[in-house]
């Protein structure tokens, strides 16, 4: 199995590229091999990522594993370099996974104008690009993979998205363009200042040593190329906007996947890379994370639309990541690695509802939509389990990417002000009595009461087949997250903590 | 089964996903699985507590407490039982092991008892009462659910695990309360999300408090450990405080005291078994129960042991009076008991307040039966005797002998409530009062007289309009009749038990007291007091007072102030004559239940509190949309907007240079050559 | 010296008097002429720096060959031969301005410069070493304009010829 | 005479470094005669032969290369061929090659003078080709006149088109005034130094203190000449219009081959010539380079003409390749960073530029239009060009796995190598350019993606066989090397002017 | 130095004639007073530099000499296909593009 392990990201990441090549050959007219083709390359993927689980050594998660460094472009000393460690591994694993689920969604459900055989091609190089960038360990190789993303998403939302789609579509474009142009520039100062290497573990070592002036400066990049992504207030407003005209499968992945880009640049590369600076951002990041969390609440709760509520809800959710993350502790960091996921699998879900909610009464209108739960109970039910989930109940996966977050902000990395934080964990806290506000409401709109007049007479159909295949996953893992959140949080706990700790112990040689 | 204490949360759990997945292809859709499931909670629990009994008391707390030290001279430190603890790795955080596991202590098995008791009932009582919903099923896996968050509550040994509990009962109630979401608009799903975001805004606190105490505490959740550290004062103060606000927070949110108590008369919206358990074993108690449970927090964070005023009296006894008089004025016999629940909630949080922990428990125990026979019994008039209302003043009266064996249990359970010796109220209520007299908390012991005055007068209210006078509305017209055995069984065995019930803590014969001592560390610390006379005597008096003085008005028409037997109570008599017979009665015989401070407390109660509480959900959303449309749309997306829109025309402006003339071209190229040139030469 | 001086004066003064006449006259034919003076006088420059071989390329080439050219795009694109009031365009003063400050600066810059310089007469390039110099260091140049003025004839035939 | 004579010694000629432009040169004379010669009905075969011998030029540059590091250097390195030369004859050959590709049909269809044409075509090559030798100012002088008197002429191909007129007049009259300004300059410095050999010129510069403002001004007015054949803002005027009414393979040439013919010689002048002279160039080349990216990109946003707004896309283009000339005077290693920043820009930009104009001539085929309007829908009737082109604009934008995100990185990196805050500030302007780009080309994206098809008319595009070469062969190399940049990446470090 | 001064000034009086005149022919004839005073400047500077420079700069000279004629050549080419669609050489006329 010694190939396996040789060969395993590899194959993770450019699998899906020979699904599109395939794709490409197949003509267009031949719809069923096009599916087909599609579910078997993701699934083949998925079934490397079972493969990596099952040779992955989680007694020490954070040691690099099925690592390959080859050569690339040597005129910049960048290199093929690939690993995981524990907190890659469970984002790759959710990107697989959601790339699989959206494939088989999307069997019934293409939106228009239709055409699978592009929708398809374009999910499969956006699984491409999201693997990649969770393998990535070479700083040009991320941004490569970071902006390959780019592309597919902007189509998916162009081409397959609602009314509004085309300034939704370029916004995201441009706003994520933008935030990776300076992010670039950021790789390229780490380069020079780092020792002429892109590699982040290398970058690792050497990065703490620049002096902290130029770490504040470089960071700042770094910031603006991940807060965008993820998004951070105030560089949110794409999101809505884009989430609100994508099909539904192009919102699942944006929002489980795509969004954690940007949080797992913050762990993968600004943190450890630059610790100094990264204790002088945090305190930043941190209020416009909990800004982000109440903002997005409250935006939330301004919304008629369904999706664009879950859209908001999104910002909300990734204030409390970015909340572990600025915290710049062992804990906040698991906490934001464990947000990431369950954000992804509850989100996801949220979209797909929502998704499946829109076909059948063409409308995600609140003011119009109502007693879901007689016309279709199990749909109705899902919806609820999904609001509740996302509200962060204990015991359901929500809950372990919120509460950890807030109790992390109590005790921070030294050197950052307590005090500060203790008003953020507070204003976190209140967040979360927002979100139960807004979740709460969009479902009672949805699902209780009786249908409107409009829809009294329509047939509205219950979950179907290629739905109920697609969500199981999500819905069981929802819950097996919730009960056992050590199924995370041990795989995780390695790594971060070995990235906090060599983050402290730079701050000791940083001499205070 | 100690160890094994888990065991009773994973049967209801299982039941529920039984039920969920196979109920309705369960010939009683699902109602077998649940009843069968609290019975073996309920004999998990006996044994359980049989167990606990019969355990030696021969472990011997340290008492290095600083808190403590000074009560240490006047009590001997008894040996107590031991504490049964059991936990594993749950996982692991940033190298902290993090637990979950169960303690088996007097306190976690008195819960389980009840909490697996009034449950059983309440499902079998629902078998009958709920027999023809439309989403049967569904109700009975919520009533496992709900009842599984309550067991994980009390047999948690870590806040973490507390909180999931916590959050579960949050869940189901909101399930249960909005049961008939379809029903009368949005009037129930209103009542079911205002429950769940009153309780919600309580667990900001729950979350701030568990975050602060878990580092206080050295990085640990364990409950035990908390106390131990709140204790032996190696939480600073300061920090020990803001943890214990946070935690009273909670409390307050759940157990529903002022001011966060609205949610729970509109809870009402459920169906009435749900109501039952609720009130009197899950969901509301639970604040009471985390005040319990870390009492160690409490103790020094609010210097309870010193006499002072300190919050958790202060909300218990405003609570009290607040939840009492509004109780006077309704005419919905669910909210009347709503309303008491509040206030004896108040009651429990006050003795809380004042160091009397064991009966703070124990009035949780007995109030738990009364009050589950009250609630059911309500359950029982409205489904078979007035035709599925629940509003005394227009569908009831009339009822005592068309229903008997309801009347019955509902007169007991109300004698008990109202504390009549020897029932079981009697008993609890008592031990509250002494503590607070005894304690140093002079005022609270006057609070608790006239609570006690009030309770009894509305509940002899409530008694008068159900079940005498003549039958009004659905009461007179829908053939009233006794309802099913299924029914009626739960009752009586209710009512036995809040006869009984209090027996088990007597002044003369503590058991209760001591099968529950020292579950919260503070062991030493408490103050036991005997049976106190005086104070017995006089919480008799207001009681059978309150009766009487209802009777009086009701029965015999009397309509002007009377004075009491047991002349020379000042107190007594400043209270009850002047401040609630003359005024309150008064109003309630001029206007009907119009009366001024019940109806202005109502007004109050609906248009401020209530507002404040409805208020900051508009509010919520008036901003929501005040910042989505104007700060998000027009300031933050219109800089971005207006950073395109600004390109563009600043593309447009340019393009004017393109004048399509090649001498203009010519010109410029020139003209910035020179000029270049002469920057580049100059500088 | 003072010969050359004089020379130079004289030379520079016709050029510049002539120059501005070929930017400003109002006849197309007259433009042509005094461009004709211009290009003599460079000639004459020439001469004085002792570019004897190139003095005669200027006059056989300029004079020859180009200023004929101008006189039949002149003719072939009908201009009036008299007098024509809008030769100038309405850019004439934008026109004015950046030449007078280009002539500024130019003039200022090379005043740092070459302000004392000393042309020195005798370092004269025989006509041989021209010669010599352009099929040695500067072959390859040499080819490449032949070919240039091949291409420039085809081209001008090909653009100018009527379809 | 016979003295005269006697002292005439044939210059020693190293015959295989100039294979090239040998080859080049008897090609371009066979097709003229051939022309000459041929009747209507034969004279299909001169494409061909015009092809192939590009491609026979470009043989010798892989012997060249194959022979190793060695530099030959003649006449006192007045004309060299080193590495810097082989890599940038290929790539102008190769773009050549491309563009007498995109010609073949268009030139054809439009009843043009076939022979001339592609006769002129090759001219201008063959100036380009001698720019990359050329190292001393006559030569380049030469050179750059040999490559812009065909263009200009044809610009104006389509003799009967005014607009094509217009182009033609307006590149030829600035063009020559441009020439003008940069002769201006370049008797300025070799006033100062007393040579034209660039070498020389380097050295004889380093004494010249009294002429600092003389050198200063002659070294702009000579980047003012080359600045206008790499159309940077304010020296961009002529191009806009230029492209628009030329035919449109030649804009392609016009914006690739010429564009890179400026900025070669720029490179041989800057680095072998003026490297020491820093401070007279690098704010110029600043400003050229600020100025060239925001005004390109703000203008290029209100166009509605997909050539016209290809225009400006190539001024802001202009503009990121200025970027590295404008940090490169920090120091030798800023310097040799900067260069090869230019020289990858340079070959992955004509790739993606060609490749643009080539989709830009395809669909015109159908659409008979230059509106970016007329897109509407492509992606139903035509979606590889859709792709295609989507790939082009992706790579335009610097979006992987495009080639030109790999351009875009080598210009940042340049600026990061110089890091003075001039440098990063100009490396922020870039990168805020970069995104106000994306805005116009995702702007013909979406035309082509999301909206519909305005006439209705979806009957699908006919690609003809050479068209459709040169756009594989510019995707080809636009994917391959947005993947595996080490490609175009070494090539920008081995031929490095500096030594 | 006069020669230079004498090159500056038929250079800018070029320039002059370039921006203002709308007849193309006069516009040529203004590019070769520029074109001129370039080779002013090449042969004094040649003569200042001594004699392997005068060599020189003669020699640039004549390269401009002979380019400026080919330029002159397809300038006045251009004036004609322009004066053949038009029926105008108003240089200021053609304005087609802009924007």
């Amino acid at each position: 199995m010694n190939w396996f392990d040789d060969w395993a990201l590899t194959l993770a990441v450019f699998l899906p590229l020979v699904g599109v090549a395939l794709l490409a050959l197949i003509p267009r007219a031949n719809e069923e091999a096009h599916k087909l083709v599609a579910l078997v390359t993701s699934g083949a993927t998925l079934a490397v990522g079972a493969g990596i689980l099952t040779r992955f050594d989680f007694d020490d998660t954070k040691l690099h594993q099925f690592e390959v460094n080859r050569g690339w472009i040597d005129v910049i000393n960048s290199r093929y370099h690939v690993f995981i460690d524990g907190i890659s591994l469970p984002l790759l694993l959710l990107s697989m996974l959601i790339t699989v689920l959206c494939v088989v969604y999307s069997w019934h459900h293409f939106p228009e104008p239709h055409n699978p055989k592009a929708f398809l091609m374009l999910m499969l190089i956006l699984e491409t690009g999201m693997n990649g960038t969770f393998v990535a360990e070479d700083l040009i190789l991320f941004f490569v993979f970071f902006e390959l993303v780019l592309l597919p998403m902007y189509f998916m939302i162009g081409v397959w998205g609602g009314e509004n789609r085309q300034y939704a579509s370029i916004k995201f474009f441009l706003y994520t363009l933008f935030g990776s142009a300076l992010m670039i520039l950021s790789f390229l100062a780490l380069f020079f200042r780092g020792g002429n290497t892109f590699d982040i573990p290398t970058l690792i070592e050497h990065g703490p040593t620049i002096a902290k002036g130029t770490q504040v400066l470089i960071f700042a990049g770094l910031f603006m190329g991940f807060a965008i992504k993820v998004p951070m207030f105030p560089f949110h407003t794409w999101l809505p906007d884009a989430h609100t005209e994508a099909p539904t499968v192009g919102s699942v992945i944006l929002a489980a996947v795509l969004l954690k880009l940007g949080t797992y640049g913050f762990i993968r590369i600004a943190l450890p890379i630059l610790p100094e600076a990264a204790k002088v951002w945090a305190p930043w990041i941190g209020g416009l994370a909990v800004i982000g969390i109440i903002y997005g609440a409250l935006g939330s709760l301004a919304q008629r639309d369904m999706k664009r509520l879950i859209a908001f809800s999104s910002v909300a959710h990734m204030g409390f990541v970015m909340l572990g993350i600025s915290t710049l502790t062992s804990f906040g960091i698991n906490a934001a690695v464990f947000g990431m996921v369950a954000h992804g699998l509850i989100t996801g879900m949220l979209f797909f509802l929502s998704g499946s909610i829109h076909e059948r009464f063409h409308t995600r209108d609140l003011t119009r939509l109502g007693g879901l739960l007689k016309q279709a109970p199990l749909l109705g039910w899902i919806l609820g389990f999904c609001a509740f989930a996302s509200l962060g109940l204990p015991g359901l996966a929500g809950f372990w990417g919120e509460f950890p977050a807030i109790l992390s902000a109590y005790h921070v990395a030294d050197g950052l002000n307590q005090n500060l934080y203790w008003a953020y964990m507070v204003v976190a806290a209140i967040g979360t009595v927002f979100a139960a506000g807004y979740l709460l409401w969009m479902y009672q709109r949805t699902a209780f009461g009786l249908p409107k007049e409009e829809f009294a007479e329509a047939h509205i159909h219950d979950v179907n087949g290629p739905e109920w295949l697609a969500w199981t996953p999500l819905l069981v893992l929802i819950v097996v997250f919730g009960i056992f959140p050590g199924l995370m949080f041990n795989v995780t706990d390695d790594a971060v903590q070995h990235l906090t700790a060599a983050f402290s112990s730079a701050t000791g040689a940083g001499g205070h | 089964m100690l160890d094994n204490i888990w065991l009773i949360p994973a049967v209801t759990a299982l039941s529920f996903v039984l039920i969920l997945f196979f109920g309705k292809r369960e010939p009683n859709k699902g109602s077998s699985i649940g009843i069968a499931a609290l019975g073996l909670a309920f004999l998990f629990s006996s044994i359980a507590t049989v167990q606990w009994i019969s355990r030696p008391a021969d472990y011997e707390p340290k008492l290095e407490h600083a808190a403590a030290a000074h009560e240490a001279g006047a009590h001997h430190a008894e040996p107590i039982r031991k504490p049964v603890t059991r936990e594993v790795t749950w996982f692991e955080n940033g190298q902290v092991k993090i637990k979950a596991g169960t303690t088996a202590d007097g306190l976690a098995i008195a819960m389980c008892l009840v909490v697996s008791l009034i449950s059983l009932l309440v499902h079998l009582f629902s078998h009958a009462y709920m027999h023809d919903d439309e989403r049967f099923t569904h109700y009975y896996a919520a009533l496992s659910l709900f009842t599984t968050g309550m067991f994980v509550l009390v047999t948690a040994s870590n806040t973490l695990q507390a909180l999931f509990g916590w959050e579960l009962m949050g869940l189901c109630s909101f399930m249960l309360i909005g049961h008939w979401w379809d029903r009368d608009g949005n009037k129930n799903s209103n009542a079911a999300m205002k429950a769940f975001f009153t309780t919600r805004t309580g667990d900001v606190g729950l979350l701030v408090g568990v975050s602060i105490l878990f580092f206080g505490a050295g990085q640990t959740f364990n409950m035990q450990a908390i106390n131990d550290a709140a204790l032996s004062g190696h939480i600073a103060h300061g920090v020990l405080l803001a943890g214990a606000i946070a935690l009273l927070i909670a409390a307050i949110g759940k157990s529903a005291q002022f001011p966060l108590h609205t949610w729970l008369p509109d809870a009402m919206a459920g169906p009435t078994p749900v109501s039952a358990l609720i009130h009197a074993a899950t969901m509301v108690v639970a604040g009471i129960y985390l005040v319990a449970r870390l009492y160690g927090v409490f103790w020094v964070a609010f210097d309870i042991g010193g006499g002072g005023l300190n919050p958790v009296a202060l909300v218990g006894g405003v609570t009290i009076l607040i939840a009492a008089a509004l109780a006077f004025v309704q005419s919905d016999i669910k909210k009347v008991l709503a309303y008491s629940t509040v206030s004896q909630l108040g009651f429990m949080m006050m003795a809380l307040g004042v160091g009397a922990w064991t009966a703070a428990v124990f009035h949780l125990f007995t109030h738990a039966f009364f009050k589950a026979c009250l609630f059911l019994g309500a359950g029982s008039v409205s489904h078979s005797g007035s035709h599925h209302s629940f509003d005394m003043v227009e569908d009831m009266g009339g009822l005592k002998d068309k229903m008997p064996w309801t009347f019955r249990t509902f007169v007991v359970a109300s004698l008990a409530l109202a504390g009549v010796p020897p029932l079981a109220g009697f008993w609890s209520k008592d031990e509250i009062l002494v503590g607070a007299g005894e304690n140093g908390y002079k005022l609270f012991l006057v609070v608790g007289l006239i609570g006690a005055f009030m309770t009894a007068a509305y509940m002899t209210r409530c008694i008068y309009l159900t079940f005498f006078g003549e039958p009004r509305g659905a009461a007179a017209h829908h053939h009233p009749h006794e309802s099913p055995p299924l029914i009626v069984v739960p009752l009586q065995i209710l009512a036995v038990l809040a006869v009984l019930a209090g027996l088990v803590n007597t002044p003369w014969k503590p058991w209760f007291t001591e099968w529950t001592s020292n579950a919260t560390g503070v062991g030493a610390g408490l103050a036991h007091h005997g049976f106190v006379p005086i104070t017995a005597a006089f919480s008799v008096i207001v009681g059978l007072g309150g009766i009487a003085t209802a009777y009086a008005y009701y029965w015999r028409g009397l309509r002007f102030p009377i004075t009491t037997e047991g002349a020379g109570k000042p107190v007594y008599r400043l209270l009850v004559n002047k401040y609630f017979l003359d005024d309150l009665y008064e109003g309630v015989i001029v206007r009907g239940i119009r009366e001024p401070i019940a109806q202005g407390a109502y007004w109050i109660n609906q248009k401020v509190i209530d507002g404040v509480v409805n208020g900051a959900g508009v509010a919520a959303r008036g901003l929501a949309r005040f910042v989505y449309e104007v700060v998000d749309q027009k300031i933050v997306d219109g800089a971005v907007n207006g950073a395109g829109v600004v390109s563009e025309e600043s593309g447009s402006l340019l393009r004017h240079i393109q004048t399509g003339r090649v001498q203009q071209y010519a010109a410029l190229m020139l003209g910035a050559a020179g000029v270049f040139a002469l920057a580049l030469v100059l500088f | 010296m003072v010969a050359q001086n004089i020379t130079f004066g004289v030379l520079a003064l016709v050029m510049a008097v002539s120059a501005i006449r070929v930017v400003t006259t109002k006849n197309v034919v007259h433009a042509a002429l005094y461009l004709v003076l211009v290009l003599a006088g460079v000639a004459g420059i020439f001469v004085l720096l002792a570019a004897e071989f190139l003095a005669i390329v200027q006059i056989l080439v300029y004079i020859g060959a180009i200023v004929v050219l101008f006189l039949f795009g002149i003719m072939l694109t009908r201009a009036k031969i008299g007098k024509l009031s809008d030769l100038d365009n309405d850019q004439r003063w934008i026109g004015a301005i950046v030449a007078l400050f280009l002539f500024g600066v130019l003039g200022a810059i090379l005043n740092t410069g070459f302000k004392d310089i000393k042309l020195d007469v005798t370092n004269v390039g025989r006509t041989a070493d021209v010669g010599t110099s352009i099929f040695q260091q500067y072959v390859i140049p040499f080819e490449v304009v032949s070919i240039l003025l091949l291409a420039a004839l085809v081209g001008a035939v090909v653009i100018a010829r009527k379809d | 005479m016979l003295a005269l004579v006697g002292e005439f010694v044939a210059p020693r000629l190293d015959y295989a470094a100039l294979a090239p432009e040998i080859i080049l040169s008897l090609v371009l004379v066979l097709v003229l005669l051939l022309d000459l010669f041929l009747d209507e009905t034969q004279k299909y075969l001169i494409p061909p032969i015009a092809g192939f011998g590009v491609l026979a030029a470009a043989l010798p540059l892989v012997f060249l290369a194959v022979q190793g590091d060695d530099v030959r250097s003649m006449f006192g390195g007045a004309y060299v061929s080193d590495n810097f030369a082989l890599v940038l004859k290929g790539l102008f050959l190769a773009s050549g090659y491309v563009v007498l590709l995109m010609s073949n049909r268009y030139i054809e269809e439009g009843d043009y003078h076939k022979g001339e044409y592609y006769f002129l075509l090759l001219s201008s090559l063959l100036g380009m080709v001698v720019m990359a030798s050329a190292r001393d100012l006559i030569g380049i002088f030469i050179a750059l006149e040999m490559l812009s008197i065909p263009a200009y002429l044809l610009a104006g191909w389509r003799k009967r088109d005014l607009k094509s007129n217009e182009a033609s007049m307006k590149y030829y009259l600035l063009g020559v005034l441009a020439t003008g300004v940069m002769l201006y300059g370049m008797s300025l410095i070799f006033g100062a130094t007393g040579t034209t050999v660039l070498a020389d010129i380097r050295e004889g510069l380093v004494g010249a203190g009294q002429f600092d403002s003389v050198v200063t001004l002659g070294i702009f007015f000579i980047i003012v000449g080359f600045a206008f054949k790499v159309s940077a803002v304010p020296f961009h005027f002529w191009a806009p219009d230029t492209y628009e009414g030329a035919p449109t393979p030649i804009t392609a040439f016009l914006s690739v081959a010429s564009k890179a013919a400026g900025f070669v010689a720029l490179m041989e002048l800057i680095y072998v010539g003026f490297i020491g002279q820093s401070d007279a160039w690098k704010w110029a080349f600043w400003v050229l380079a600020a100025l060239s990216m925001t005004v390109g990109n703000l203008i290029a946003l209100r166009q509605t003409n997909i050539v016209r707004m290809l225009a400006y896309s190539s001024v802001a283009q202009a503009g990121y390749i200025l970027v590295p000339f404008a940090v490169a005077g920090e120091n030798l290693k800023a310097a040799a960073t900067a260069q090869a920043a230019t020289i990858v820009y340079l070959l992955v930009y004509s790739a993606m530029n060609l490749g643009a104009f080539a989709v830009v001539l395809a669909v015109a085929r159908k659409t008979r239009s230059g509106e970016i309007s007329s897109y509407g829908g492509l992606f139903e009737y035509a979606p590889g060009l859709t792709v295609i082109m989507t790939i082009f604009l992706a790579s335009l934008t610097g979006v992987p796995p495009a080639a030109g995100w790999f351009a875009k990185l080598s210009i940042f990196n340049s600026v990061l190598q110089a890091g003075t805050p001039a440098a990063l500030v100009l490396g922020v302007i870039a990168a805020v350019n970069s995104v106000i780009a994306a805005f116009y080309y995702f702007n013909v994206a979406r035309e082509m993606w999301i909206k519909p098809v305005p006439d209705g008319d979806r009957t699908p595009i006919r690609v003809p066989a050479a068209l459709g070469t040169a756009l594989a062969l510019t995707v080809m190399v636009t994917l391959v090397v947005g993947v595996a940049p080490n490609l175009f990446g070494n090539l920008g470090d081995v031929a490095s002017l500096l030594r | 130095m006069q020669f230079l001064l004498l090159a500056a000034f038929l250079f800018c009086v070029g320039v002059y004639g370039v921006l203002a005149r709308k007849n193309a022919v006069l516009v040529l004839m203004s590019i070769e007073l520029i074109l001129n005073s370039v080779n002013i400047n090449l042969v004094a500077l040649g003569v200042y530099r001594g004699v392997e420079a005068a060599i020189i700069g003669q020699v640039f000279a004549l390269f401009v000499i002979a380019v400026a004629a080919a330029e002159v050549g397809i300038g006045l080419a251009i004036v004609l296909l322009i004066y053949r669609n038009r029926a105008s050489i108003d240089l200021s006329e053609v304005d087609l593009m802009k924007g």
